[in-house]
């Protein structure tokens, strides 16, 4: 009888898991029916759902470094303009005549160094995370200005850099290629690894971490660099896709980012930020604008649309979980 | 000889001692007690061992040798373990990860090996008897799941200091002999336990030395051959209390205040309970864990959602129940969980008391704060709380000062209706004296008094009636005449064997 | 295409993006292309990315993949959405600028010349000093647009070594005006005596107000602010003698109706005439 | 003896909070000083100081806000975009000839209406207040667009509207003097009445001050009006000072804003937000961008200075903390 019970628990937690999910899960499925009624042979088609995977790449990998520093209950509010950097850096190399490989990874390395000192500065002295990234995202914004002078780098871009950004391999966009690989890497990374479950224990309770000895200051650092990383190659495939680096290029990625994960946060019932929450979070972002747009309807619509679409999704899955 | 040795050890937190040049040793495979009243230093003192806290003076020897325990990580590398008074889990995990906090995950590839993780510890639940449910996330389990929790967490490592900080301040006695049976286990395993409770009984039956601590020094190290309940209690107090064995004197019930029949819960922790509570009376409340006590109370107070059933304050049905409403007829109380339900750690001892009761303080809008100041001094003074002054953060009180804060805060509301969760948890035995007693001059004056512990003599010491829980419901309404222990427990297990037959 | 209404003979669908609609000028682009097309009886979709360029590529994305007849980028940098342009021409959708510059595979830009009007208003501004003063330059380099207008006076200034750049400061976008007045303010604080600072060079209209309302609030009237747009509050402020002394008045109705006019030659078959085309500008003064 | 204690302790707390706010503090008198050196005559001057307050005025009114709701531990991210429509909306009235007081008494009530929209959401259906008012922000925005078209409103505003944001009174502009008001009430609502006490406890614990019988959600929810309220009147003060009123004009205020909170937090030893902080954070943002400019030191050299004194300064004040 125990037994019984346990199971009936478990059985039950996964009933109210399955609920809770409800919400905000079949109001993208809703949109998605929607927007395939109202336009059948453009948004409902093959093509469309590609080029709507390559549109929210960029936005879920800058979204996945987010959710890993949110998992430990931070912020970071300068990926945006790490992402410009990154952007900036490598199409500067690119057009500088340096090896693609390298014009790709120098820029993340760079991402990965601003993330570390991130993080030294945050766990060292105990400083809030939020108004540190801020004035560090102040910081990166004025040196990519001063590294590009202010203007956009598009000069002698060789054709082999914009190609990752813009080919596709059988059909499949390699942007959308790379997104699946980040978001399956760092889904095993978070769910599968120590590493991860270290970072959710010291979400989930920090002095209790502490006290158990979990070298926090390192997992929260490491926590910072990758997103930093993140956003530096967020900003690499951008310039690479647009053929262009824009010293406030990324700038725009950042609030939406947090949209995503915050979005993904919803899905499962604990609550935390995860990775495949934040894939969610950018799809439904990413659906909304495309088939807005494939709708014709005026811009100032669109974001009413979006934004009351976003709540009453939160809504209807807080409902969901109640019953 | 020794395993561990603090040699003069001091600590001040600003111009506060918490310790003065403390000695102590300590043998493998010895249960050394630490006991002494609320904010003795017994917590501060297992803090700096364990290294959350650096000394302000003195040394610590291992196996003889001087060693510096900057952070917990170098503590758990020398084989020291603690259960800190206040449970330290990550409750968005279940209780497998939970075990794995501390430790090396069993991995596969990159990856953790869940498999193994469950094989590991249902071996290490069996090897040692228990019966945890592993799968449950911990914000789902009970307090005394996640006492065991933690006590199952510290033997996956191979300990040579388990430190207990109150463990069995939500165990029920069952539970508790469970907990006993580990560490007279451990003993004989050669591990050094050190122990801090202030139920002195299960010090006396357990301990093999007893140290007593007061206002931060070291009194007396006693032999467990010489220790009795009323010596110990000499050391404590330095020879100012005595246990008062008092009789009940009968009195007079009144009108109903409290009414609660057949009241369910929507996630059914909660299934049938039924009673009524009268002026002049305290009605004990007892039940092994998960019965169902704690969520009973939250139903009345509207912090669980109620299913069916009726609610009613003073013959008048609450169709809303709600903190707001309960507190405005005059009902209060007083949580099971301190940290979570009823403190702000970081506000002032008067912010956290004078909450309830803001209204009072007001002119035109405007808080009179030298009002709140004496009202809350009085309070303080009233309770003994060890404390700076009434602007200290509750969160740098001791564990029992907290707990007296929560209650002088309950009482500056003046109520008509105690509802007490386990309101002795982690006071000393003349606090706890005290909060009786005043408890009982309360009732005196008409009120009434809802008295939920999971100490069973403390129930049948206080109560005038006992109403039983099990498994959510109400399985029992007894007059507390000539009632003895086995009585209830009889009870208990009769209904859980009933359930369990069903 | 597939079967969309807007293939064929059928009306015709054009799209309209910008990531600057909620900058005066280009939305007054906006409504002139919008109120033309539909005096053709062609349906016109504005797109606005509020500020960015990504999004704006994606959207360009969603809009060939609808099969829209023409897509007009108005006030943006082409580099930046090079391979949507690519592939809108490899499915026949022909691409135009308004105010944007001409790349390869776009069909026609038309626009001010951006570096002929900096000529213009620059060179009022060097003979109203007398060739000589103390300079403030307002700029906002990451727009490509003012981008060039600024190199084309930092070109000319070589020339008049009697004049010095005090500072050049870069505006924020959004709140161009108040950020403007704010550092103006602080300059003029900076630059106490009569004649310290002679003029204000802005890059757009927006500053170039802000710069003349802190002016004004100083009574530091002898000093001297230039815009370039010619947006109706600039017009009008130099119209009521504040210290916007002048501007240049785009020819955005003119621009707009060059795409207009281009676009249905391609529609019915035809050529455009080149593929940059100029509307021509003109210097607005005070009395 | 025990009275000797109490005191010494009470003293020692003192002290304790004077040497926490150390560093911050003693970064902004640096900060003072260094701009008086160097520009002695510009910089240091009573004209000047006057400036900045007007300079800060508005940020400070929007932050006080932003205070309010950083006090119950949510955010809300909507206060740029209302900011935005509060513009818009009292410079489109002014200029249809509605009575000044009108025009800015409208927008104000409209802001505290949509916080209580905002408050009602999120409390009622205990939904992230990041993500909600995110997308409210959105439809805020959406809306500002629809009822401008998108373009800015200047023409036929009366100078009488206009007068408020540009007037001064003996020498102290008006919005300085509004700033002022603005602060002192809201110190005194926070921490002399019983409203305030009982934000912060809902800040310190909800779950505790919702068993202490206080009305969490109707106390969350006047936190939110009242925080739009302040960034809708902040919106209209703008209008008036620049005499027109633009759809994203107050958009910029948003970062600023939480910059100025979270400054204003470091300056207490608890860390929570409070209006004294926040004043002083806006003005340690006011000053330097200010001097820096008065010093003439180029745009992205003051973003990187910014940010790296911010940073300095933060780190400052935790050292001053622990020794
Ligand atoms: N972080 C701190 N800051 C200031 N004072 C502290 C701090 N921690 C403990 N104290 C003080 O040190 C003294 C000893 O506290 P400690 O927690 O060790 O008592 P305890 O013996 O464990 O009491 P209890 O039985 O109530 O748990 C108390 O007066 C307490 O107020
Ligand atoms: N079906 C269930 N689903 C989820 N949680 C449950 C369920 N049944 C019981 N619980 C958990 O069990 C706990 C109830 O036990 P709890 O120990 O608080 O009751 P109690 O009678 O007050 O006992 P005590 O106060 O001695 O711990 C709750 O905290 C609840 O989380
Ligand atoms: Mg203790
Ligand atoms: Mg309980």
């Amino acid at each position: 009888m125990e037994q019984t019970e346990k199971t009936l628990l478990g059985r039950d937690i996964f009933n109210k898991n399955m609920l809770s999910s409800y919400g905000t899960i079949v109001a993208g499925i809703l949109i998605v029916i929607i927007f395939s009624i109202l336009s059948p042979s453009s948004f409902a088609t093959f093509d469309n759902f590609i080029n709507i995977t390559r549109q929210i790449s960029l936005l879920v990998i800058i979204a996945v470094g987010a959710t890993l520093v949110m998992t430990v209950k931070e912020f970071d509010l300068s990926i945006g303009a790490m992402a410009s950097l990154g952007g900036v850096i490598s199409a500067k190399l690119a057009a500088d005549g340096m090896p693609i490989t390298l014009a790709i990874l120098i820029p993340i390395i760079i991402g990965f160094l601003v993330g570390l000192v991130n993080g030294y500065i945050i766990t060292k002295f105990n400083v809030l995370s939020f108004v540190t990234t801020l004035a560090m995202g102040t910081v990166i914004g004025g040196f990519t200005f001063w590294f590009t002078g202010g203007s956009t780098i598009f000069e002698n871009i060789p054709s082999e850099f914009k190609w990752i950004g813009q080919t596709s391999v059988i059909g499949i966009p390699l942007l959308s290629i790379v997104m699946i690989l980040v978001v399956a890497f760092f889904w095993y990374f978070m769910t599968q690894m120590v590493v991860g479950r270290r970072l959710y224990a010291i979400g989930g309770n920090e002095k209790a971490s502490k006290v158990s000895g979990i070298p926090i200051k390192r997992y929260k650092t490491l926590a910072f660099a990758l997103c930093s990383m993140l956003a530096a190659l967020t900003g690499a495939l951008l310039a690479s896709r647009l053929g262009s680096a824009h010293p406030t290029g990324g700038d725009g990625y950042f609030l939406n980012a947090y949209a995503a994960v915050f979005l993904g946060m919803t899905i499962v019932r604990s609550g935390v930020s995860n990775v495949f929450g934040t894939l969610f979070g950018a799809a439904v972002l990413g659906v909304l604008a495309n088939g807005l747009t494939i709708l014709e309807i005026p811009t100032f619509m669109q974001n009413v649309i979006t934004g009351i679409i976003i709540i009453v999704a939160l809504i209807l899955q807080k409902i969901g979980r109640e019953n | 000889m020794n395993l561990l040795k603090f040699e003069g050890i001091s600590k001040e937190f600003g111009s506060v001692k918490a310790l003065n040049n403390i000695t102590l040793e300590i043998k493998s495979g010895e249960v050394h007690a630490l006991i002494g009243e609320n904010g003795a230093g017994k917590s501060t003192l297992i803090k700096i061992l364990t290294g959350v806290y650096t000394p302000s003076e003195g040394q610590i020897h291992w196996d003889g040798n001087p060693v510096k325990i900057e952070n917990p990580k170098e503590a758990k590398n020398l084989g020291i373990d603690v259960i800190h008074q206040d449970r330290q889990l990550i409750s968005s995990f279940s209780g497998l990860e939970n075990l794995y906090l501390n430790t090396i995950y069993p991995k596969k590839f990159l990856g953790v090996d869940w498999n193994a993780m469950k094989k590991e510890s249902s071996i290490l639940l069996d090897k040692w008897g228990m019966d945890i449910p592993l799968h449950k996330q911990v914000s789902e389990m009970t307090p005394s799941e996640r006492t065991m929790l933690e006590i199952a967490r510290s033997m996956m490592s191979n300990s040579k200091v388990l430190i207990l900080d109150e463990p069995t301040a939500s165990l029920t006695d069952k539970e508790s002999e469970l907990l006993f049976h580990f560490i007279k286990r451990l003993r004989s395993e050669g591990v050094a336990i050190i122990y801090i409770s202030h139920r002195l009984e299960e010090v006396i039956d357990l301990a093999d030395n007893v140290t007593v601590l007061m206002n931060g020094n070291l009194v007396k190290t006693l032999h467990q051959s010489v220790i009795t309940q009323e010596l110990l209690i000499h050391y404590m107090t330095d020879g100012q209390t005595t246990i008062n064995k008092k009789e009940k004197n009968q009195r007079h019930l009144g009108e109903v205040l409290l009414s609660v029949s057949n009241l369910s819960t929507v996630d059914k922790t909660v299934k049938d309970v039924t009673f009524d509570l009268h002026e002049r009376e305290i009605l004990g409340v007892y039940g092994l864990a998960g019965a169902g006590r704690t969520e009973t109370v939250e139903a009345m107070f509207g912090l669980r959602k109620k299913e069916a059933g009726t609610i009613r304050f003073f013959n008048k049905e609450v169709l809303k129940p709600s903190p707001v409403h309960a507190i405005q007829n005059g009902i209060v109380l007083i949580p099971e969980n301190r940290h979570e339900d009823a403190l702000i750690m970081e506000n002032s001892i008067a912010e956290n008391m004078s909450l309830p009761i803001l209204n009072t303080l007001t002119k035109f809008g405007k808080l009179q704060k030298n009002k709140e100041t004496q009202i809350v001094e009085r309070e303080m003074k009233k309770f003994q709380v060890k404390a700076v002054n009434s602007s200290q953060p509750v969160g740098e009180l001791s564990g029992g000062n907290q707990q007296k804060i929560v209650f002088a805060k309950a009482l500056l509301s003046n109520p008509s209706v105690y509802i007490c969760d386990e309101p002795t948890q982690a006071v000393d035995i003349m606090t706890r004296q005290q909060i009786h007693q005043f408890l009982e001059t309360q009732v005196e004056d008409k009120k009434g008094v809802l008295y939920i512990s999971s100490d069973l003599h403390e129930v049948l010491e206080i109560s005038d009636r006992i109403i039983v829980f099990s498994e959510g419901k109400t399985v029992a309404n007894i007059k507390n005449e000539n009632l003895k222990p086995d009585n209830i427990l009889d009870i208990c297990y009769k209904f859980q064997k009933e359930v369990v037959m069903e | 295409g597939d079967g969309d209404v807007s293939d064929g003979e059928g009306e015709k669908n054009v799209a309209i993006l910008t990531p600057f609609l909620s900058s005066v000028t280009t939305k007054q682009m906006v409504d002139t292309l919008e109120q033309q097309a539909g005096d053709k009886g062609w349906s016109t979709n504005v797109i606005d990315t509020n500020g960015d360029v990504g999004a704006l590529a994606s959207r360009m994305e969603d809009v060939i993949s609808s099969n829209v007849d023409a897509i007009i980028l108005v006030s943006t940098d082409p580099n930046q959405v090079k391979s949507q342009i690519d592939s809108a021409e490899e499915k026949g959708i022909p691409v135009f600028g308004s105010d944007a510059s001409y790349i390869e595979g776009m069909t026609l830009n038309a626009t001010s010349d951006n570096a002929e009007m900096s000529k213009l208003i620059s060179n009022y501004l060097i003979e109203q000093i007398g060739e000589e003063g103390n300079l403030i330059v307002f700029t906002h380099r990451p727009h490509p647009g003012v981008l060039k207008r600024t190199e084309v006076l930092d070109e000319l200034l070589k020339d008049y070594p009697d004049i010095n750049v005090i500072t050049e400061q870069e505006i924020q976008v959004p709140g161009p005006i108040e950020n403007s007045r704010q550092q103006m303010e602080n300059l003029l604080l900076a630059n106490k005596e009569t004649d310290s600072i002679t003029a204000v060079w802005a890059g757009w209209d927006e500053p170039a107000i802000g710069a003349a309302q802190a002016i004004q609030a100083a009574n530091r009237e002898d000093i001297i602010v230039t815009g370039i747009d010619g947006n109706s509050q600039a017009i009008e402020m130099i119209e009521n003698g504040s210290p916007i002394k002048a501007t240049v008045k785009q020819n955005f109705d003119g621009m707009a109706e060059i795409v207009i006019e281009q676009m249905e030659n391609v529609f019915d078959g035809g050529e455009v005439e080149d593929t940059e085309m100029y509307a021509p500008a003109e210097l607005i003064e005070g009395k």
